[in-house]
């Protein structure tokens, strides 16, 4: 009996664990059962050991958990990929047939290329396997066929049909595997479910960005941060976007730039180390004060490092990025709203301060899977703050707030004229030391405006009348909700950056008389040093990981129990 | 005509910046007959400044687009190719021009070079080719000659000059052109042409560098260069590189046309709606676009 | 030779890793045929492993020195060809071998491929050129054909496909070849010619990659490929740029050969004791460095 | 009567100021003077408005001053350019036959060209006003005109005459104005002056590199940072050094670390937009742990910015440059000592470690020239931490303090094998999550001992005694010390950071109970954050610049000054 269930898909690159789960996430969701799914797999094409967890439970809970309830094993090596998160309660469905008996009394026999081979061939097996959780789940078999119908339409009635009868095998076998091992799940399902949509975090990002009113995207191919490019691509005449495979990272920005002065809305996206490349452009943002979105897709470094892993080692690169002192703003979304909603902000903070704005997510965040009511998702007013121009317009006019309007190429009678140098209001080079001065402090000054309008963070749990806050930013937004949860206790508090730069002045106040912990996937605590460093607190504890997976449930859990009795 | 003359006899256009600027090129350096030539044949092509986007990156030649009234976007060294792309894609209605030096746009902007060609995109990029760092002192450049002696190369260039036309060739780019700024007149012809061409255009253009180059003078030129004949066959490709790589004399003149290579706007579909008049989704699309998800 | 039996046949070269190193390359895929390939040729060469750098960037391609026994730099994406010039230049007696993708050596690092040949230093760059990105998933990479289809390209591609070989003739490089990892044998006599070569070599090897490109198969190679005749006039680059761009068949071979290029370590005058050796000034020496300034 | 002399020499570029200056700097060395010059000049090669400061002091006074006692103005319109810094009690020196009567009554007519045209030719005219200068302070004639031979020996004897004759008629012209405008230089010679070299910063660097057996450079030019590549361009045979002149900035660094990899001492000089573009090799030294020295030579950005000028605002940036997590140190030396020492450090420190090491210095430090006691020139033991190779070599095994015996290839029986992708002991491309956890630890276990033996300030005054500490770093060492003598205050001391990472710990006791100032030469205050992070305490004030100029001695005077009376 299962009331919050973690299972386990794992197998070689290239055997279609993402058919089950998508399968599976998909009818669960439709049951109306509270669905996630996380993935971790190698940098290779075919072979080696991947997973992917799928976790079903009552209370929404979007977080990645060590234990495995039931692990499908697609292949030989996958127990040994495993070892450390199976336990003796954990129930392994595998084919005895093709790996013998090695996985000892928790196996359960499953013979999904029999059935495949019953429904037609061999390559059935994966749909096999979903049909398998459904049945021991006692979900209606038909809404599975109905995904199954739609799936399959394009590929005519035949294949359709095959794969509902390869469904149904493993359906059957599921119940009857249910029934003799008595395995259930005990979810209350909501009657009247509001309408939710399932997605990983890349469309997220997709569907701010095309929400944000992203018009122009030149971005070189990098792990996790290629999902928004591979989104945008697919949608170019759709939605009207321009999309250019840049030839390097350096190209990419350059472009971007080129485009937003010219009056697009341009993001880029990347991961760290394509990003290293990008600085002299983000630089260059700032100099001529021109929008740009940078997504960086974080992943453990330094240099190529695990390039199909997580980690947020990123924002002090991000925060630095750049020679020269300019504005810039960060955001860190860890929820599929968040991610929809600071993209949004992105783009048109962008626009009206004419300054770099990164989003900082990582491999974990882009490549979850998870729900969201479909009525909370939130479009922004897109705002473009461009003015037409007059014959005596000047790019880089001084005015009180430091924000000279901004005209584009074509559009009025004026010019409009931007320099990489340091240049008067005409945007002519100048050596004037006088000019100098003034633009340093024309290019710095945003920053207070930025700070009083800056995201306030997320409460989690009793914040006021805990004596623990535990901080998060990014992607741990759910781990950290849940482990409090967990823990059951009103000595922690939660709390959760969706923007990490410039902090607002005003959470300062929050953090009177509390001890501070920030639990973030890095190495050194960057974020627990930015807000030492800003808010003038300490930070007795980071609670830190940097090995390239996301944090348990579980660890956090145990970290804050230790935390409790020190 | 004598180079004074044809400097001060300063024609009028509308690319003139007011009087008083400061143009920081030294005197008798062929930027200026070159910028002449450049500001001559967008003035002839009846370009609407306010429609012109000159580009460009960093170093002396780079510094160009400070003296022609127009739009500018002075980026940085080396990128000003896809600076110009984003440019051109943003807004397919802008005349888009590079201008920029042999290191430039050769050295650090060498990929970018190549990429740009492979696209073929409506721009037109002049290199001010004085086979020299100017700006950063007189170090060598990719086209510096070998053997030449710089202040960082007291033994003499070592590696091979770049060929631009020959690479350009390579890269099938479909306008491939090489002036000499000493001859301002037949400069600005070959640029005219340039301009007029639909897609990607590079006129490589010999410029002395009267300060850090005693190689490549006026008088190392007027020597060796010699333009085409009229009756070249701008359409073969493996001839013009013949051309190109040849050395005892270098040629002037358009090497290669090829109007066959689509343009990667058109390929695209971008429309003549600059993307700073897209309209944003309405609330339908985007429950629509949500809604997928469902 | 058919595939299967080509690959489990493995020659027995000191090059060989420990048997149960976990290649990461997909069943079929052309590398692991130009690995035994380049092993063999290696070994056939008598080349010292512990005298050999295999210097790589990143992609599947450039996994390749993690599959040889022998020292190995396998640096960042697109960077390989400078780690290799500092390593060579840093200690010459090293046998230097640089592999990697067509995205990694003409995409990413297309700038150092362009002046890596305008040097000509002693290495070898073996190019696995499976018109694809692979290891991100099947992008198109800039030798992608136009008109494929990827996960990025839905429309297709829309560049003019990048000719390395074109490229290489245009930079005057002075060893130019290509191969087809299908044919093992004379694949490795190519390398074999190209370590050999006392300069830059580059071969560019067509490789099929079976997952992500379903159009340059090997049936597809096993079509249109044909080595060049056994005449081929390998001085003649011109000539060698027109067959370079032949689109009709593609040829397999040596292209052009130039043993009158310098080389850069030799026009720097650098000896063949290695840099780790080199003696720190002595005191003498250091207090004749610092009077200069009296 | 002057004691202490400012002495700035202004003309458009190309006009040969550097010769006038170039003379005098070498001739009054000779004669004993403590001198020192600094220049700032336009980004053009010819016209404009330059201008370099000489200073002759009897104390050592090696920084800028805003006064000017006398200026030899070589072109229209030096006035204008300079006016801010010209008083009533400004002698200037000017052709009126050029320049009209345009400068009023304390313009002395200083006819140039007429005694350069008698001694042969105009050009002759910078070594007239050179002569002038020596002939008004009454530094014998000899020692220019001997100045003169060595230096035109090459070009023949004639050559040579004519330069000592046109000296000589300068030297009368100023004798004379010293007379009748009652000038003379009043400052003590020592009998017996130590020996002393003359050099401007980027020498002193270039003899640093040398000393600590660099022998590879790879690097694309950039001010300021090309002064290195060219000091050792010119020496390759000499010194054995292997100089390239890369295609970029990002071949530059990955050529350094091929070569290093094989054994050399590498290093790589650029200025903060080319740094930009070594960020992922920075990232990759401190993946394969392949040391490498950076040297960035600041200047202010963003962008191109202001590429002749100077500034301090990249530390920030090399202090988190690189994505990923691995240990560094970042040296600032303010003197040539400090230069030539700390390089020599850098290399030393580089193999040790096996990590990137920073010099940072700035347009104002390498382009000063100034002198050093020819005998206070130290030489460090060049040390290089090679092993030579067994069969079972592996490059990153696991050892107590987290350093792998570094090998280099064909250097043993082993290989050398180094992978940008995380690793196992062998450099094999690894995913295991332990290997990784503990590779993270490798690569940031060496701070500890990075803190523990980093080099400590030094203290300028009375540190103990003094109430504030006023802090600088970098170029800013001569002209804080020359500040706080002339303030006299003893409630001032000055501490100054040759070194900004790893801090060691021990300064925190020389914080206890002190006011800290922290001056420097950037917007925001970049070592003022980074110093307040590490220590924990409050910097009271900020005194900062960053118009693209240097601090100048009356500035940080009055800046102190007011604070005094706060
Ligand atoms: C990233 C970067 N690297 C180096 C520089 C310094 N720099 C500016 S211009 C230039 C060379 C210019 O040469 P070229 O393009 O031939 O122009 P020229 O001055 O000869 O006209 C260099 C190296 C820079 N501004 N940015
Ligand atoms: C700076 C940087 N940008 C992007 C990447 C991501 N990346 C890794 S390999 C690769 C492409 C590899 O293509 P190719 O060189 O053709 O090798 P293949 O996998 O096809 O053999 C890319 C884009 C990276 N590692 N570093
Ligand atoms: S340095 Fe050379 S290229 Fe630059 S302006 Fe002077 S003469 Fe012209
Ligand atoms: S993805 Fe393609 S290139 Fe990479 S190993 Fe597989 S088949 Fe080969
Ligand atoms: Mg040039
Ligand atoms: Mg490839």
């Amino acid at each position: 009996m299962y009331q919050d269930i973690s299972m386990v898909f794992s197998g070689a690159a290239g055997q279609g664990v993402q058919t089950i789960t998508g399968a599976l996430l998909h009818v669960l969701k439709k049951y109306g059962c509270n669905v996630f799914s996380c993935s971790e797999y190698m940098s290779r094409i075919r072979g080696g050991s991947n997973s992917t967890e799928i976790r079903i439970t009552e209370k929404k809970r979007d977080a990645y958990v060590r234990r495995i309830d039931m692990l499908f094993a697609l292949s030989h090596n996958v127990v040994e990929h495993l070892k450390d998160r199976i336990s003796s309660k954990t129930l392994i469905f595998a084919e005895k047939e093709k790996f013998g008996d090695q996985w000892g009394d928790s196996c359960i026999d499953t013979p999904l290329t029999k059935f495949a081979v019953e429904a037609g061939s061999a390559g059935f097996s994966n749909i096999v396997a979903a049909g398998v959780v459904l049945g021991m789940f006692g979900i209606p078999l038909e809404l599975f066929t109905a995904y199954l119908q739609v799936k399959f339409a394009a590929k005519g009635e035949e294949i359709a049909t095959k794969n509902c009868i390869a469904a149904k095998l493993g359906y059957s076998f599921g119940r009857d595997t249910a029934a003799t091992a008595n395995i259930s799940l005990q979810i209350s399902i909501p009657a009247a479910m509001p309408e939710r949509v399932l997605m990983d975090g890349s469309t997220a990002l997709g569907i701010g960005a095309v929400a944000a009113g992203c018009n122009f995207i030149s971005s070189y191919p990098m792990s996790p941060g290629t999902g928004l490019l591979t989104f945008l691509a697919n949608r170019t005449k759709e939605y009207g976007i321009v999309v250019d495979q840049a030839e390097d990272e350096i190209a990419a920005i350059n472009a971007g730039l080129g485009a937003s002065y010219a009056g697009a809305r341009a993001i880029v996206t990347t991961s760290g180390g394509g990003f290293d490349l990008m600085q002299e452009g983000v630089s260059l943002a700032g100099m001529i004060e021109t929008p740009i979105v940078i997504h960086i897709g974080q992943r453990p470094g330094p240099a190529t490092g695990l390039p199909t892993r997580t980690e947020q080692g990123d924002l002090n690169l991000a925060l630095h990025a750049g020679h020269g002192d300019f504005a810039r703003v960060i955001f860190s979304p860890g929820t599929l709203a968040e991610i929809i909603d600071t993209t949004q902000q992105a783009f048109n903070l962008a626009q009206r301060y004419q300054i770099p704005v990164f989003i900082l997510t990582d491999q974990y965040l882009l490549e979850s899977v998870s729900t969201i009511e479909a009525a909370s998702v939130k479009r922004r007013t897109v705002e473009t703050f461009l003015v037409k121009t007059t014959e005596t317009y000047q790019r880089y006019a001084f005015t009180d707030d430091g924000l000279s309007p901004r005209g584009v190429p074509g559009y009025g009678d004026g010019l409009v004229r931007v320099d990489s140098d340091e240049h008067d209001e005409n945007g002519l080079i100048t050596e004037s030391f006088d000019i100098r001065r003034r633009m340093v402090e024309k290019r710095l000054n945003r920053i207070r405006s930025l700070m009083e309008t800056a995201c306030m963070p997320t409460f989690i749990g009793s914040v006021d009348q805990a004596e623990t806050l535990v901080i998060s930013w990014g992607s741990n937004r759910w781990v950290l909700e849940e482990a409090l949860d967990v823990l059951g206790n009103r000595a922690f508090g939660g709390i959760h950056f969706s923007q990490v730069f410039p902090l607002n002045p005003v959470i300062n106040s929050l953090f009177e008389n509390k001890r501070l912990f920030v639990m973030e996937n890095n190495a050194t605590g960057q974020f627990a040093d930015l807000l030492s460093f800003e808010t003038g607190r300490r930070i007795s504890r980071k609670i830190l990981k940097a090995t390239g997976e996301p944090f348990t449930v579980e660890e956090v859990v145990d970290a804050l129990h230790q935390s409790d009795h020190e | 005509m004598h180079y004074i003359s044809q400097i001060m006899n300063k024609t009028v256009t509308p690319f003139d910046m007011p009087d008083g600027i400061d143009v920081a090129w030294c005197p008798g350096c062929g930027n200026h007959m070159l910028l002449k030539a450049v500001k001559s044949a967008l003035h002839e092509l009846g370009i609407d400044r306010k429609n012109l986007v000159m580009v460009s990156g960093i170093g002396q030649a780079a510094k160009s687009p400070q003296y022609i009234k127009a739009n500018m976007f002075n980026g940085l060294h080396g990128r000003s190719l896809p600076a110009a792309l984003g440019i051109k894609l943003a807004n397919r209605n802008l005349v888009v021009v590079v201008e920029s030096g042999d290191g430039d746009m050769y050295g650090e902007g060498g990929n970018h070079f190549l990429h740009a060609i492979r696209r073929n995109i409506d721009i037109t990029v002049i290199v001010h080719d004085n086979m020299v760092y100017g700006l950063t002192k007189g170090q060598a450049s990719p086209t510096s000659q070998r053997g030449m002696t710089t202040p960082l190369q007291e033994n003499g260039v070592m590696l091979e000059p770049f060929n631009p036309l020959a690479v350009a060739l390579a890269l099938n780019a479909p306008f491939v052109a090489r002036a000499y700024a000493g001859d301002v007149e037949r400069t600005k012809e070959i640029v005219k042409q340039a301009i007029a061409f639909k897609g990607f255009s590079i006129v490589d253009v010999f410029q002395p560098c009267v300060v850090f180059n005693k190689v490549n003078t006026y008088q190392w030129f007027k020597e060796r260069t010699v333009y085409l004949p009229e009756n070249h066959n701008v359409r073969d490709r493996t001839g013009a590189f013949g051309l190109a790589i040849q050395q005892d004399k270098l040629l002037l003149g358009v090497f290669y046309r090829n109007e066959q290579r689509e343009r990667y706007e058109d390929q695209m579909g971008i429309g003549t709606i600059p993307l700073y008049q897209s309209n944003p989704l309405d609330e339908e699309a985007f429950q629509k676009l949500v809604n997928n998800y469902l």
